[in-house]
């Protein structure tokens, strides 16, 4: 009873701190706070999307940073092009997103685990050398800098400014927000059910009737269609896209994201989001050494705390209760 | 077992959480002469912050770092001081990430809170951070971006708050196309597969063609790649006359070695590409002769500025390349000229430097004169150099 | 027409065979025992029937249809369930969530509506709830409803999995040494499950090396070694039968 | 003609790098079921040891080997004891993350060590120029060759003739019936980790000075490896052996005949299609669930 009261409590409190953060724009007008704040959001957003194929359902892609970037090009090239605004751009990024996805789910769903991540990591460095060398369409290393602004209708009307933190800051959490529903809708209910029945045993989740080939791939598409829209939405904010959207780095980061703070678990990717975007930001000053004790962390985190930043929660929440 | 393990949980946290906060404090670069300079002097003036954003981290932090050697040294030169004002440099790390760059200059200005910016080496990180100079009315001079656009961006009509002191690849281009054409009839690229390496090939290619040079070939390669004789050979296979190579130097040790491995006598001519430097021959003690007689253009050419080298290898311990005396250059008479100007006009803040930039004239400094025109663009001199029984010999420099 | 028919099914791994031209029958509402020492292929059999290993040769046939070439979720959707040797349970899962998770493919609505929680989906999961519920009751394991089920004992686990093998109603169940391991108050309250849940019209066929039980239990017995069926009848002459007691203790 | 011998020998002894880096993970994978993305970090620190030694320190080549060889050794059973042994009863994805970290870690420590400019240590041989006809290549190479074979002959000979070996095999079939012989798992996982990372650290000190090393080529390797590995068939050493020849060949003449910005391009399309339509590898044996 206690495990369903939690998650429960858990929405509704990520809800509460969402619009507690929602007035910290008034309060905090420093445009450094606030561009870290939006990271914040961004990583959030993203971290939740790959944690419904990497927490949810078990399977470990290592391709995540592909559809991120896929939207931020996307939003570079067609939506500069045809002048989109930018929820067509997000349409659109979502809509190539899933069909990238479909393409690598062709070989990489015939495998399993392990194989699994390593089709997906070379598919990802694939995509990324295509991206990187095909010079004529993406300008490859030499970046796309003048991505245009996001704006609310076609040809720049309404254009939102990328210097104006405070509308970003509020695009980006209303994103979060449907992105928060989206994924408790998926991970409770029959949906996660299913999800979390194939994380622990895909034997016998077939043997009694769960066709796992179509959840992993139906999770997958998900999963890489929200990642593309959040790519699509990114690229104005930074305003030059370049081939390093898609690398390895990305998806490090969500993984890292994903298991300290705990994978399959709302609070924990939430709060492992908000752990590795602002501290890496506090220590921009030693690179090093940031690098060195996020990866200690992970190490320690998946070597002897099993269930993340949401485990020590929960754990100290059990010793209070005890005392 | 349990509570052991919830003990054990809370002091690594504790341990990580201190490591952090010893991580945290300031960054300022603050050499001891400074610091007693500022002592002895009665009337303290505020000092000016001068934000250092550059990759620090990642594949070429190398570059960053040599730009702090650099800038550290026309510091200690100038006594830490600029027209009375103590300097302070902060710096921040962009990885040569446009999203980084972002966050880097974010925090120079707003956290920091610095009067100038010196920017990045990477293109993409400087084409990024443009827009925010802007919004925070702060300006940046940029000394190792190669990308054209950036002036075709800046100045009058664009962003008047980006100022790039070293050439771009199509000046360099324009300086170096008709060089090669004269001794050359047909040549190969090979490059690195980014900005740097990309866009110098660009640059100089129709030129080239224009000058009725053949283009054999040209080949991209990762920074780090570490067999690059399927390269070479099929250079080998193309036979130009020429090769046009844009790398660093550490790479280019590598590649030049598996090219003699592979027997081939083919022409060089470095581009961009640092290899005939002091650096290159300290890294090869024990090939001598390895860039013998490569050509090559860029800012700066070692013996140019004898004072100076002694100056930055009895300081560093190691020979000035181009990257690292750039930003000698830089702060040395780019910066210094500025704040003096600005100090004379009257209150330092950021407007006031951007202006002094603007209106600057610097006559003579070992790189030649410099003047920033209508698109924030400085023209240096362009050296034409070569490696000569191991020493660096400029053949001849090129003055716009 | 029998519910299940074997025809010629074999298997090999490395040249050895494991399963080797078995051919069988079972009719609706029986209970078939399935024996034969270690290593006799009875596992690699279950697993080809439902199709976690590919059978070299052989048809199997499931209510008159070739399942042959189906994969195992939709033969569990046919309404051919099983149970596995090495007791398994979705861990993360309680009680109640790892029998709905078993009941709920039968559900006929497409994954949107259950993202969205469409009208229909809703009276779908509570069609189930009820029956989940009433399920743990029938197995006794009501003190339990929301207990992760990494945390139950083996026994628990072994009447979970039990459990999960008949909530939706199957056909045909396939269980594997149901009465391993268990406590002897334990193995009869599962025999009294099956044969409850057999005379509600469910086959089953039980893998077991508990003679007693499954000799009290089965109407049928065929008896497995070196991958050939070697007897098959009733169990007072499958028993006696010499060429079993030779399988067993080398008479 | 004569070209394409120069790609295929440029192939051959590139291959031959790739081996070396193989074997020792081939072994972890097969023995322990361990992939381990970290194992080109500790191909790095083999190669950094060797700059500070060999380089900096002035000791002779075949002694800096040594010295390498026995701080690998240390740092062999520290990665057991702090990263594989907490994990290996863990789901894969545990240990993938673990070894990713120990990866970020490694790399990170050798930027604090020695900053991000490669570093070179060519020794005499390195330096020296064979000519074999039309062909000429650096003497090195043949080093590179001859340790990956010998590597080869001395890691099947331990784990087919000693009773370690013996031990480490039965453990790579089932752990389990392990534990009920009396076998110590805990020691077959000690000895294996330490062995596959000392091979990788032999690897880095036997390539480097035909090279550089930079805190990035751990990871370019690690793919190399992991390549060669799956395409082998995961933990088949013959298969993974002949796989990084092929790769090396592969490389190499894709670089030449159609394009070098594309050659992983052409490593990873041969990877996944075998890992699709041999899951086990090119060399690896079917087995059931």
């Amino acid at each position: 009873m206690k495990a369903i009261k939690e998650n429960k409590y858990s929405i509704f409190l990520i809800i509460g701190v969402l619009l507690l953060v929602s007035i910290l724009p008034l309060l905090v007008n420093l445009p450094f706070v606030l561009h870290v704040l939006i990271s914040t959001l961004m990583y959030i957003g993203f971290a939740l999307s790959y944690d419904i194929v990497t927490g949810q359902i078990g399977a470990v892609s290592l391709a995540h940073a592909s559809f991120f970037g896929l939207g931020a090009y996307v939003t570079a090239l067609i939506g500069k092009a045809i002048g989109a605004p930018f929820w067509l751009n997000i349409i659109i990024a979502t809509i190539l997103s899933i069909g990238l996805a479909i393409v690598m789910s062709l070989p990489a769903f015939r495998l399993s685990d392990l194989s699994f991540s390593f089709a997906t990591l070379g598919l990802a460095l694939t995509v990324q050398l295509v991206v990187k060398n095909w010079v004529k369409i993406t300008r490859g290393p030499m970046c796309i800098h003048n991505v245009s602004n996001s704006s609310l209708w076609f040809n720049g009307i309404l254009e939102i400014s990328r210097t104006n933190l405070i509308a970003y800051f509020y695009l980006f959490l209303m994103v979060d927000i449907v992105i928060i529903i989206l994924y408790r809708l998926i991970s409770t209910g029959r949906l996660g059910r299913t999800l979390t029945a194939v994380r622990n045993d895909e034997v016998l989740a077939s043997s009694v009737g769960i066709n796992i080939q179509r959840y992993k791939r139906l999770t997958f598409f998900i999963s890489a269609g929200i990642a593309g829209a959040i790519g699509s939405l990114w690229a104005p904010y930074i305003s030059v896209v370049c081939p390093d959207y898609l690398s390895m780095d990305y998806t490090l980061n969500l993984l890292a994201i994903v298991f300290i703070g705990g994978s399959g678990s709302l609070l924990g990717v939430v709060g492992g989001s908000i752990l590795l975007t602002v501290w890496p930001e506090l220590l921009r000053v030693t690179p090093a050494f940031r690098l060195i004790i996020y990866g200690l962390f992970l190490l320690i985190f998946v070597t002897s705390i099993p269930n993340g930043v949401k485990g020590i929660i929960s754990n100290v929440n059990k010793r209070l209760k005890i005392n | 077992m349990n509570k052991h393990k919830f003990w054990s949980i809370c002091i690594l946290t504790g341990t990580i959480l201190a490591l952090i906060t010893s991580c945290v404090p300031q960054q300022s670069i603050q050499s001891e002469d400074e610091k007693a300079v500022d002592v002895s002097i009665a009337e303290e003036k505020e000092p000016i912050r001068i934000g250092v954003a550059a990759s620090f981290s990642g594949p070429i932090a190398y570059v960053g770092e040599g730009y702090m050697m650099g800038a550290t040294l026309a510091l200690e030169e100038l006594g830490g001081k600029i027209a009375g004002y103590p300097i302070q440099f902060y710096t921040a790390d962009n990885a040569c990430n446009p999203e980084q760059a972002t966050s880097a200059i974010r925090k120079l200005v707003d956290v920091d809170e610095v009067h100038l910016i010196l920017g990045s080496g990477c293109s993409s990180c400087t084409l990024a951070s443009m827009p925010l100079l802007e919004e925070n009315k702060v300006a940046q001079i940029t000394g190792g971006s190669t990308a054209p656009e950036i002036s075709e961006m800046a100045g009058i009509g664009g962003n008047i708050w980006e100022f790039r002191v070293n050439a771009s690849s199509t000046v360099m281009a324009e300086a170096y196309a008709p060089y090669i054409a004269k001794n050359e009839k047909s040549v190969f690229f090979m490059a690195f597969n980014d900005d740097y390496g990309r866009g110098a090939v660009d640059a100089i290619k129709p030129l080239l063609q224009a000058e009725g040079v053949e283009i054999l070939g040209e080949e991209y390669f990762e920074r780090g790649t570490s067999d690059v004789r399927p390269i070479l050979l099929k250079i080998k296979e193309a036979n130009p006359s020429a090769l046009l190579l844009t790398t660093t130097e550490s790479d280019a040790i590598t590649i030049l070695r598996q090219f003699k491995e592979l027997g081939l006598s083919i022409k060089i001519y470095g581009y961009n590409s640092t290899i005939v430097t002091g650096l290159f021959t300290e890294m090869t003690p024990d090939e001598p002769g390895l860039n013998e007689g490569i050509l090559e253009i860029t800012w700066w050419a070692q013996g140019m500025t004898p004072e100076m080298e002694e100056a930055f290898l009895s300081r560093w311990g190691t020979e000035a390349s181009p990257h690292r005396a750039i930003y000698y250059f830089i702060v040395r008479y780019v910066v210094k000229e500025a704040i003096e100007l600005a100090a004379q006009r009257g209150e330092i803040t950021r407007e006031s430097l951007r202006d002094a930039l603007n209106d600057l004239s610097i006559e003579n400094t070992p790189i030649g004169p410099l003047e920033f025109d209508d698109n924030n663009q400085a023209h240096h001199w362009l050296p034409v150099y070569t490696m000569k029984d191991g020493v660096v010999e400029v053949i001849e420099i090129l003055k716009p | 027409m029998p519910l299940l028919k074997v025809c010629g099914l074999t298997k090999k791994f490395y040249g050895i065979t494991a399963v080797n031209n078995v051919s069988f029958a079972v009719n609706t509402g029986e209970i078939v025992g399935l024996i034969g020492p270690n290593g006799s292929g009875k596992t690699t059999l279950f697993n080809c029937i439902t199709r976690m290993l590919i059978a070299d040769q052989g048809r199997v046939l499931f209510n008159g249809e070739d399942i042959s070439n189906f994969k195992p979720a939709q033969i569990a959707q046919k309404g051919l369930a099983r149970s596995f040797h090495f007791i398994r349970v979705f861990i993360d899962l309680t009680v109640r969530e790892n029998i709905l998770v078993a009941a709920q493919h039968h559900q006929q609505d497409n994954d949107l509506e259950q993202i969205f929680r469409t009208k229909n989906s809703r009276l779908l999961d509570q069609e189930i709830l009820i029956k989940a519920d009433k399920i743990i009751n029938f197995i006794g394991l009501q003190g339990l409803t929301n207990e992760k089920a990494g945390n139950l004992s083996y026994g628990q686990r072994k009447l979970l999995s039990f459990s999960m093998a008949i909530i939706f109603h199957p056909k045909l169940v396939l269980l594997d040494e149901p009465a391993a391991a268990v406590n002897p108050t334990m193995i009869k309250r599962i025999g009294e499950y099956i044969r409850t849940l057999n005379q509600q019209g469910i086959t089953f066929i039980i893998v077991e090396h508990n003679m007693e039980f499954i000799m009290g239990l089965a109407d049928r017995i065929i008896a497995l070694d070196q991958g050939s069926i070697i007897a098959d009848g009733l169990p007072r002459d499958v028993q006696h039968d010499y060429r079993v007691q030779e399988a067993y203790f080398g008479v | 003609m004569e070209i394409f011998l120069q790609y295929l020998i440029a192939g051959i002894t590139n291959g031959a790098t790739y081996a070396l880096v193989a074997l020792g993970l081939t072994l972890l994978v097969g023995v322990a079921r361990l992939v381990n993305f970290a194992h080109g970090d500790f191909f790095m620190l083999g190669g950094y040891l060797l700059v500070f030694l060999f380089v900096d320190k002035e000791i002779p080549y075949l002694l800096s080997i040594v010295i390498t060889l026995i701080v690998m050794l240390i740092l062999g059973l520290l990665f057991e004891r702090i990263v594989v042994h907490p994990t290996i009863n863990k789901t894969w994805r545990e240990q993938l993350v673990a070894t990713l970290a120990t990866s970020i870690i490694l790399s990170n420590v050798a930027i604090l060590f020695w900053g991000t400019t490669p570093r070179l240590a060519p020794t005499k041989l390195s330096l020296t120029i064979l000519r074999l006809g039309p062909i000429t290549i650096s003497s090195h190479r043949f080093v590179v060759f001859f340790v990956a074979v010998i590597s080869f002959i001395a890691l099947s000979f331990f784990t087919k003739n000693t009773k370690i070996g013996k031990a480490m095999r039965a453990a790579s079939q089932n752990r389990d019936a392990c534990l009920i012989y009396g076998i110590n798992v805990n020691f077959v996982s000690l000895v294996t980790v330490t062995i596959s990372t000392m091979m990788s650290g032999l690897a880095g000190v036997i390539i480097t000075p035909l090279y550089n090393v930079s805190p990035t080529v751990g990871s370019v390797m690690t793919l190399k490896a992991l390549t060669s590995v799956v395409m082998g068939g995961l933990g088949n050493t013959t298969g993974a052996i002949i796989s990084a020849f092929i790769l090396g060949i592969v490389e190499a003449l894709f670089s030449g005949y159609v394009s070098s910005q594309y050659q992983d391009v052409a490593s990873f399309v041969i990877m996944i299609l075998i890992l699709v339509f041999r899951p086990h590898g090119m060399f690896g044996k079917k087995v059931g669930i």
